[in-house]
């Protein structure tokens, strides 16, 4: 039963029971707002940069055990990063989601691989994704303030 | 345990295993009213009212027919009275573009109740938007009930129209709508009952509701998708300008005038679902073998059983009144420190069907203060082990999610 | 006599012994299209879009599926730019209230054609009510093509939507929806096709016709009653407000406030018909195995036998034009004497299940100066056998009537 | 075939061919257009009463066969007669329609009894009630013009 394996992962219930990132950060560079509205999961992602680096990053707001942990792990991965580092990872995180992709990919996504299996789980995709679409979104447009809509492509799977 | 005779009626039960606790969303279907289609499709399948051959009379009796099916079944005058919609949302659409646009003025109030489906709100804000009428809200108890101050409060002269549901999707409470009704016309206002959660579970008479119009839809009352009813009554109807415009909704066109086809067509253009009202009217005379007394014993024992589990388990919480019977086999819960979508995921891998999400009734949950619920809901074919294999596996989630007992 | 292999997949000429000569009217339905909604309903029946559950991931998938299919078949960019409706009536009547009621200004035409199914002409005729815009009709010849005069003369500065149907349900004949287009878009008018009675039977690409909207039913296209398409450009639809509101089609509402969905839930209010959609997904599959080359054969080789026994029969007259191939497997006709009511009467003596009346056409009858006619209109499960014994038939009917030969 | 014999019935060839009716009355003392709009049909029912009893009929208009043979055979029968009766012929051939006329009933219509099958033919028991019901609603209205509408109720078997 992969799904209640996933629930079961001391990993996820970590980083959903005692996330490292979640709060606000005194001066963010940029703050976005992410939401899945059908679901009510509503984050804020707040990035501190530097020289194009990512020095600091928070997340508050509420949102099921998937969108936090996802997010929260996400923060592991990009904070000390440049923004390009930080695209790549999105990058590669999507691409799992979509099971497209490789081994050693989903090796650099660390603890976030853990929810590989979520492909699996279309109705979830959207939340496992919300953190990560709120990240390329705000390093692609160069927000400094914003929304991030739920993006039906990307999740199409996750309908 | 006892059994359930009507379970084996419902044969998606022995194909996929599943645990079904989202009739609230939409009903199963039993066998009668799946074959129904197939028979229609097989042996009179034409469209129906044009065809002057016999398939084309066939597909007509049989739509017509169901008309006459409902009509009994929510005790109208006569079947003029009952137009088949695509769903209870279309027939609130209909009577807000066709009724509320024409009668309301500016200052005019339609008066709903905070406790609403998205789909007797949202039209009525587009109505008031159009003609500068307002629309107001009735304001629940926790429980879901309604004060007699605050309905003396809001149904007051300058109302003009009064939309309220039957039961709640979300609380499962039935709210008064004889007294909303009579205190309605009292104001010089009309009536609309949604009854898209009762006409399923209960005895649904529009003249003991005092209903100037009601709607329901057929799949939540194990009819196929795309087979809604509005009933309307005659005059109001007679009065309305059509909605939908197009084929067999008039009685002629020249160049430049028509002349609009008599009740009901003309509230129906273009080619019927001549199948789906077929398998409402199926669905209808199951649903009257089965008998509404079964039901509510069915959905009242079982609703008792969660919650008496549910007293054990501290953590877990129950919307809307105390009393099981209240709740019309409709039961909105939360678990402290899970997200509704955990639940229902976690649930989804014993394969429970629940529903978690804001229900399209935002502004309750708004009102109530939550964002989200889980809900279990109940119909006919439920068991007392579906309910109880459903609390047991309740009871992991939160060990599952991390936390300790 | 060459053997259609396909009709041995429609159950319904076996269990009745119909010669079904109506399918513009409405279209039967194949052996794998009947079973999809028999398979739907026992294995993946639940509220689609909503539950997070098992079988509501695969209805929804069905569903959404279904929109990618019909997405490939006409063309589109997008799968988010088709809706699904009722019927293609609906779909008009969603363009005319979402768009044209709001772009019209006083003095703005709309222009379709005399010879449109009644569902093209009365929701202009509302909106153009609405707004104080008017409705202007292209005129045919008596073949029903237009000439570039008059093209020209009415598709001027001032037009602001230009609706036209593809191909008629009385004379048969393809309109030349792309010059129409590329002359509409020149004066900034935008284009609405019917492409009710073309879908069926040939390639319709939204881009080749230059089609701002098109519509279509399913059920003359073999998939189940209730379901149908709207296309419309995505910047068009962006644009336009939602039509009907309810469950569905928000991303949020609170007290005061809403925010509808992104396309196509914006345009898809209350629970949507995924049946239909599955069945339509599988009919459009259907439809591409056979192929629209075989159709086209099959529907010209058919008609030719048609007007050949009719060439011999003075007192038999079609309407429209004198090739055959300018028919699409449609034959409105006359016989002298014998009104159409008689004619299909008669004919239903022996299973021969034709139209008549008006077709829900009735300017281009006044037009033509005919108050109602008798249609044969044929689909790719008609054969040789019953053509010729609808003719055969046919031959009979004056006798019957009393009139000598 | 129920309907091939109707239709080879001579009786209502002869109406349909050779009305003995058909026409307009130069000083008619009421007229009344019936129509069923679905089929088309569309008669002018012109009647001269002198002194309660109907002196003289016609009709004028379009129709099917079954409309023009129903509504000629019913101005035989009711030429000559006051308008009691002919209303309680209206009520005998509606009864007869919908299948609880008696054969006595039936005997009295006379020729229009060849019509007793149509009821066996919903789709066009709506033509052979048009000259019925707009007699009888010239009838009950006392109107000296208008117009009859299809009438639903009693069509119930003819949708
Ligand atoms: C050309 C044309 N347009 C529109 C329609 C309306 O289709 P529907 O009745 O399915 O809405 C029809 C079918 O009757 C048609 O033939
Ligand atoms: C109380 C209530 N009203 C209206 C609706 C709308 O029904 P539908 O989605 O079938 O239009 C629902 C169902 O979701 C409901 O629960």
């Amino acid at each position: 039963m992969a799904i209640n394996n996933l629930y079961n992962n001391t990993i996820l219930n970590e980083h959903n029971l005692r996330p490292s990132h979640k709060g606000k950060l005194d001066n963010p560079t940029m703050i976005l707002e992410g939401v899945n509205p059908t679901c009510g999961d509503d984050i804020f992602l707040e990035l501190q940069i530097e020289d194009g680096v990512i020095t600091d990053a928070s997340f508050s707001g509420s949102g099921c055990a998937i969108s936090q942990a996802s997010t929260d792990m996400m923060l592991d991965l990009i904070i000390g990063e440049d923004k390009e580092t930080a695209l790549d990872f999105a990058d590669k995180f999507m691409r799992m989601i979509r099971g497209e992709a490789s081994e050693e990919d989903i090796d650099d996504l660390d603890e976030a691989g853990i929810l590989r299996d979520i492909s699996h789980m279309p109705a979830r995709v959207k939340c496992a994704v919300l953190g990560w679409r709120t990240l390329r979104e705000m390093m692609e447009k160069d927000t400094t303030e914003g929304y991030a809509h739920e993006d039906h492509d990307e999740c199409a799977a996750g309908r | 345990m006892k059994e359930n005779q009507f379970r084996k009626d419902f044969p998606i039960f022995a194909e996929t295993g599943v645990t079904y606790l989202d009739s609230a969303a939409t009903s199963q279907r039993p066998q009668v009213v799946i074959d129904a289609e197939r028979e229609f499709n097989e042996k009179m399948n034409a469209n129906p009212l044009r065809g002057l051959y016999g398939i084309s009379i066939e597909a007509t009796d049989a739509y017509e027919n169901a008309r006459e099916t409902v009509k009994e079944f929510i005790g109208a005058d006569s079947a003029r009275e009952i137009i088949f919609t695509r769903n209870a949302s279309e027939s609130l659409n209909l009577v807000a573009y066709s009724y509320a646009c024409s009668v309301l003025k500016p200052g005019d109030t339609v008066l709903t109740t905070i406790m609403e489906h998205h789909s007797n709100i949202l039209p009525w804000r587009m109505a008031a938007e159009r003609t500068g009428a307002r629309v107001e809200y009735l304001e629940p108890e926790h429980d879901g009930t309604f004060t007699d101050a605050e309905l003396q409060k809001k149904i007051v002269k300058g109302v003009k129209i009064v939309a309220v549901g039957h039961v709640s999707n979300v609380l499962g409470c039935i709210n008064p709508v004889k007294k909303i009704s009579d205190m309605a016309h009292a104001v010089g206002a009309v009536t609309v009952v949604d009854a898209a959660q009762s006409a399923p579970h209960m005895k649904v008479d529009v003249k003991e509701l005092g209903a100037d119009f009601l709607v329901f839809s057929g799949h939540k009352l194990m009819a196929p998708f795309g087979i809604g009813v509005l009933y309307g009554r005659r005059e109001l109807l007679e009065e309305m300008p059509p909605f939908l415009r197009g084929g067999e909704m008039i009685e002629y066109v020249t160049h430049d005038t028509e002349k609009w086809a008599e009740l009901p067509h003309k509230f129906e253009a273009g080619t019927v679902n001549a199948t789906g009202a077929y398998g409402l009217d199926r669905a209808i005379k199951y649903l009257k073998n089965v008998g509404f007394d079964f039901i509510r014993e069915t959905e009242d024992r079982l609703t008792s059983i969660i919650f008496e589990e549910a007293a054990t388990l501290p953590y877990f919480h129950i919307l809307g009144s105390d009393d099981p019977k209240n709740h019309n086999g409709i039961v909105s819960f939360t678990i402290d420190g899970v997200h509704p979508h955990d639940i229902s995921s976690i649930l989804d891998g014993d394969k429970i069907c629940i529903r978690a999400g804001h229900h399209c009734a935002q502004p309750l949950l708004e009102y109530l203060g939550e964002s989200s619920t889980a809900r279990a809901s109940l119909y006919l074919y439920n068991t007392e082990e579906d309910v109880r294999f459903f609390m047991d596996k309740v009871k992991n989630i939160r060990g599952i999610m991390g936390y300790g007992n």
